[in-house]
């Protein structure tokens, strides 16, 4: 797929929750090939920021040529961001990346924690009707069902103190909702913590399970190998920008 | 773009311009297609090629700094021998010239290296004694005028490719490095390469690299590296390729004047990946309007 | 702020925080007054003062780069004669330590130019040998060991204030340079000076900076100042005051971390001439949040 | 005077023709007490340029709070200022520097070239009534008058190219402005080749004349030592953002 770089159009840009914000952008070109999985690295010409910053893309629209980010405000580069404006203009990088490996038909579940949560949006819209499974700390942090609602059969919550769904982690719920459904693929994004736990399962259980990295980036193209790793399983060099950032489970834990 | 204006002739490498993509910074070419015509660009030159397979440093690789970055990646490559299958067949199908950059752990090692890649595609050789991110090989012979100049002879006597040693500007006084490579045989000279730097995470008290120390590159280095580029153009003779910090066609004038034959662009190909095209796409304007009918021509104009 | 917290002593001198204003950025403390509380600050650092008065160099002095500046300056003072009888009456009047930062042609001249400091309302001397920008003295004692070792005896010979000597980033081997000024009785090491670097106009052809080159500061070096405080730090006894590029209360922790005891504000103050009492500011609440006791705690904690 | 630090807010900033702007800002401190030849440094924050920059005061408006701008497009950071919009903040150290001396009850001819005639606006309100002179390239250069008039007796103009008023440089119109008027005081700001005819030509009818450089500045409070001169008649060290920007002008020529 050919890596495009255009001048987007800042459509909306808004909190949906004070640190979580959402942005849609106008970039026709990249609403149209990009897949669930991939990923844009952005800069807002004039700024302050040197190094573009990677985000998923959490939606797509190839009819409204619109694509979404939804990010968590970090430092410097994603304060930048939420000053942005709508009509405002920001230097979007991408399709890039190798996205998940969608599987029609199959009955996937989406094991999400934190902004990991946000390309399984764009992800679950593809699906058909998969079974999601989401943490966040708190209630205030479980907004994202808003978001996945509307493509998901069934949504499981985690909340660490229990205020919203079920108490825990999101590892913890995993065998309970393993037995209640029958799972034949998961794709996970989220710390890297929570994805090994999803992992071991999966593995134990038989089911396939991709998960999806995230790395320091500086080129997000492959040329500077800021990003790489080796595969556990094949030993392979991987680029998590190039080659990733989603691979199969038994590569990375 | 005029082709006879930007045209030239690099340490007997022909280009169709003076801007090339710098080491490290620009993978093997091919990742660029998607974003400009590399076949029109003035050379590409690869990442660092070592004798064997090298996965690179641990952790954290690479940090943001105010106009510019920090790398450690450690030469992470292939190796000679599977540059040589797998990735050189690949390269040869652009019509640009390949310039490939070693390393390796002592001057004997560099020159069979050297001798491993005198072969077709390869335009020329860069050898970098100057990386600051790897113990062995690297930034020794970039310190020591004897033992740059010992590398260089090494890597003479087993190429018929051009010989570009790339210096470290991590010295008291470049011209001296420039001067004994320049006396040990070396065809040209590129300079600089990354200035070493380090940063600290104030919350975990740890490096934010995993190798403590990285190299320091784009916007923040160029006063530095142009200096050292004018320095190092008056003291020698073979021709200069100028790199450190280059980010538009403004500062790649400068080098020129400053006595650069050529440019490289590093870490700004990560900020916009059209900026080897569009820099001398900027050079060609400018000469232009200058009234200057070769780009040769303002290299080394400086008045001082 | 609490006091208690933030006061410290270097090299014997008392200190209300450890932050300070840099010579040749921070005049003589008292055009800093409309903007912060001057007697709550560390220390304040002159401009460089040489035995004879100096007009400096000619043409333009300063330019802006990414992230940082040039200045070739070159030491434009009144002379240390006119220092003491017009300058420092006036300072005596603020409760801050003054560091005088001096330099001279030879050794026996810096160690002339010590004695006729070694006055009331002098808290310590801070020795040059890193400016970049003059011909005689500054730069060829600070690339130099024995050079170096030699004006730091010199010094200590004809005074009795604490003696800081400032050593330059030019340079191969900055723990060499420490270790020379450590042996020959520096009581502190202050680092980094400027990094010389130049500018080009690129439609005159000629240098932007009258002399040249200058010395590139500001944000942009913080990565190699902090790296080189790091390596001093660990390679010497003395105490360590770091500087360059620092612009909030972040990086002067980075620095203590690094090993540095106390923190100089260049080129910021004149982003922000608020910059060093808010960075002391700054380190203090940061200090509250860690339940760190003493700023002295956090010096050199960094884990490798 | 105490030298202040705000945070001020745009009130317009519009150009006045497409390479010379307008900005008006509500810095309510500063318009209280700055003087006419006294300068400010400003700053966007999370701006691309590092150092401040230094722009006379234009006018000042103690009753409304604001002080304008007015500033020729020459680089990244008057790009900067250009790209402002109403209600954005924007960093302003000053009042700067040492302004002209105001002789109310001189009769003041006021000498200005380029956007050296910013700073006469100001002058000229504060005066009685003075004479001025100033020089553009081209007719479209001479907008300034616009802004004089409600200050001045008489505004001579010359454009280099003849379309609006004398042809020639300003300088060469003085000895006739000089004649017609009863001038006991030169004040003049703009390219230093201009400063230096008035010099001359004051020098030579006596008239005292005060002219206002413009030097390199990075610190702008006199600490640095960028933009230090020797003075002609004293051999004195000025700093020319302390000590000037107004200087007597057989201290300069
Ligand atoms: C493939 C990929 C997809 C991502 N998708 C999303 C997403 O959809 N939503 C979201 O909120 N975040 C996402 N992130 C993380 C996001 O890139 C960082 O939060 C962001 O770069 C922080 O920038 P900053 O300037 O605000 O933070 P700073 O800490 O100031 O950034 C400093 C440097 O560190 C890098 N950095 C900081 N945090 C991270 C991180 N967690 N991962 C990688 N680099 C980091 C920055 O890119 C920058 O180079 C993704 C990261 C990757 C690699
Ligand atoms: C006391 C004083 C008052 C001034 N008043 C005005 C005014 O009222 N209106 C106006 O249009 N301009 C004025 N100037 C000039 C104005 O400061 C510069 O045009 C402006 O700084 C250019 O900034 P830039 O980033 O657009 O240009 P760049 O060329 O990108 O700036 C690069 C650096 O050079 C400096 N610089 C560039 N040109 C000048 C210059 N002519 N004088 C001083 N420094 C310069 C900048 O400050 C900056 O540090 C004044 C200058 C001084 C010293
Ligand atoms: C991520 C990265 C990797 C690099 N790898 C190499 C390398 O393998 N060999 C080499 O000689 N230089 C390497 N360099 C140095 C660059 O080629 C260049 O000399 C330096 O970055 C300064 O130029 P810049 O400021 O334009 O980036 C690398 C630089 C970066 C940023
Ligand atoms: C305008 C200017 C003048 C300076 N003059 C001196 C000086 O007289 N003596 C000296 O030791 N250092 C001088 N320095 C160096 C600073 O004290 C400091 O070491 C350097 O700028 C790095 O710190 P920074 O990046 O915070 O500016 C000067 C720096 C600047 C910018
Ligand atoms: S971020 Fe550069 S190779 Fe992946
Ligand atoms: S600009 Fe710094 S002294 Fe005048």
């Amino acid at each position: 797929m050919k890596k495009l770089l255009v001048d987007a159009v800042v459509i909306s840009n808004e909190a949906v929750i004070p640190a979580v914000w959402k942005m849609v952008l106008w970039a026709p070109e990249i609403a149209l090939c990009v897949q669930p999985g991939q990923f844009v690295a952005i800069r807002k010409s004039g700024g302050i920021t040197f190094l573009r910053r990677p985000f998923s893309v959490a939606d797509a629209d190839p009819e409204q040529g619109t694509i979404t980010l939804i990010y968590r405000l970090v430092g410097q580069g994603t304060a930048e961001m939420a000053a942005m404006h709508a009509d405002e203009h920001i230097n979007v990088e991408g399709p890039l990346g190798t996205g998940f490996s969608i599987r029609q038909g199959d009955k996937a579940l989406l094991v999400g924690g934190g902004v990991g949560i946000a390309p399984l949006i764009f992800l679950a819209r593809k699906l058909d009707r998969p079974v999601l499974l989401i943490g966040g700390k708190t209630a205030e942090e479980t907004f994202w069902s808003e978001f996945l609602e509307p493509y998901a059969e069934k949504i499981y919550i985690t909340t660490d103190d229990g205020s919203v769904g079920r108490k825990g982690f999101t590892v913890q719920a995993l065998p309970d909702i393993l037995a209640e459904n029958e799972i034949t693929g998961i794709s996970t994004c989220g710390p890297m913590i929570m994805m090994q736990g999803v992992a071991e399962i999966a593995a134990k259980e038989g089911i396939p399970c991709e998960v999806s990295m995230e790395k320091r980036m500086a080129c997000s193209i492959g040329v500077c190998l800021g990003c790489t790793f080796a595969g556990k399983s094949s030993g392979k060099r991987y680029k998590v920008c190039a080659d990733g950032p989603v691979f199969p489970a038994e590569e990375v834990f | 773009m005029d082709k006879k204006r930007m045209a030239l002739e690099f340490a007997g490498i022909k280009m169709k311009t003076p801007v090339m993509g710098a080491s490290g910074t620009f993978g093997f070419g091919l990742e660029y297609a998607d974003f400009m015509d590399i076949n029109g660009i003035g050379a590409i030159i690869s990442k660092g090629i070592t004798p064997k397979p090298r996965p690179g440093n641990a952790g954290v690789r690479v940090a943001e700094t105010p106009a510019g970055m920090l790398n450690s990646i450690g030469l992470e490559n292939p190796g000679v021998e599977a540059f040589k299958t797998t990735i050189l067949p690949k390269i040869k199908t652009i019509d640009t010239p390949l310039i490939v950059n070693i390393s390796a752990g002592s001057a004997e090692e560099y020159g069979e290296l050297a001798a491993e890649l005198d072969v077709d595609g390869v335009a020329a050789l860069e050898v970098n004694i100057s990386c600051p991110n790897v113990r062995e090989g690297g930034i020794v012979f970039g310190t020591k005028p004897e033992a740059a100049a010992s590398v260089t002879r090494n890597v003479k006597l087993h190429t018929s490719k051009p010989v570009i040693v790339k210096l470290s500007p991590n010295v008291t006084d470049i011209t001296c490095m420039a001067k004994a490579v320049e006396d040990a045989g070396a065809d040209a000279i590129s300079l600089i390469n990354t200035i070493t730097g380090m940063a600290i995470d104030i919350e975990s008290w740890q490096p934010l690299l995993g190798n403590i120390t990285g190299g320091l590159s784009g916007p923040a280095i160029k006063p530095v590296a142009l200096r050292m580029v004018w320095q190092t153009a008056r003291a020698v003779k073979v021709p200069v390729l100028g790199l450190g910090g280059i980010s538009c066609w403004q500062d790649a004038v400068e080098f020129l004047l400053a006595g650069a034959s050529t440019v490289a662009v590093g870490a700004y190909n990560f900020v916009n990946p059209r900026a080897v095209e569009e820099i001398a796409e900027g050079i060609d304007a400018y000469l232009a309007r200058k009234g200057i009918s070769q780009v040769s021509e303002l290299v080394g104009q400086i008045k001082v």
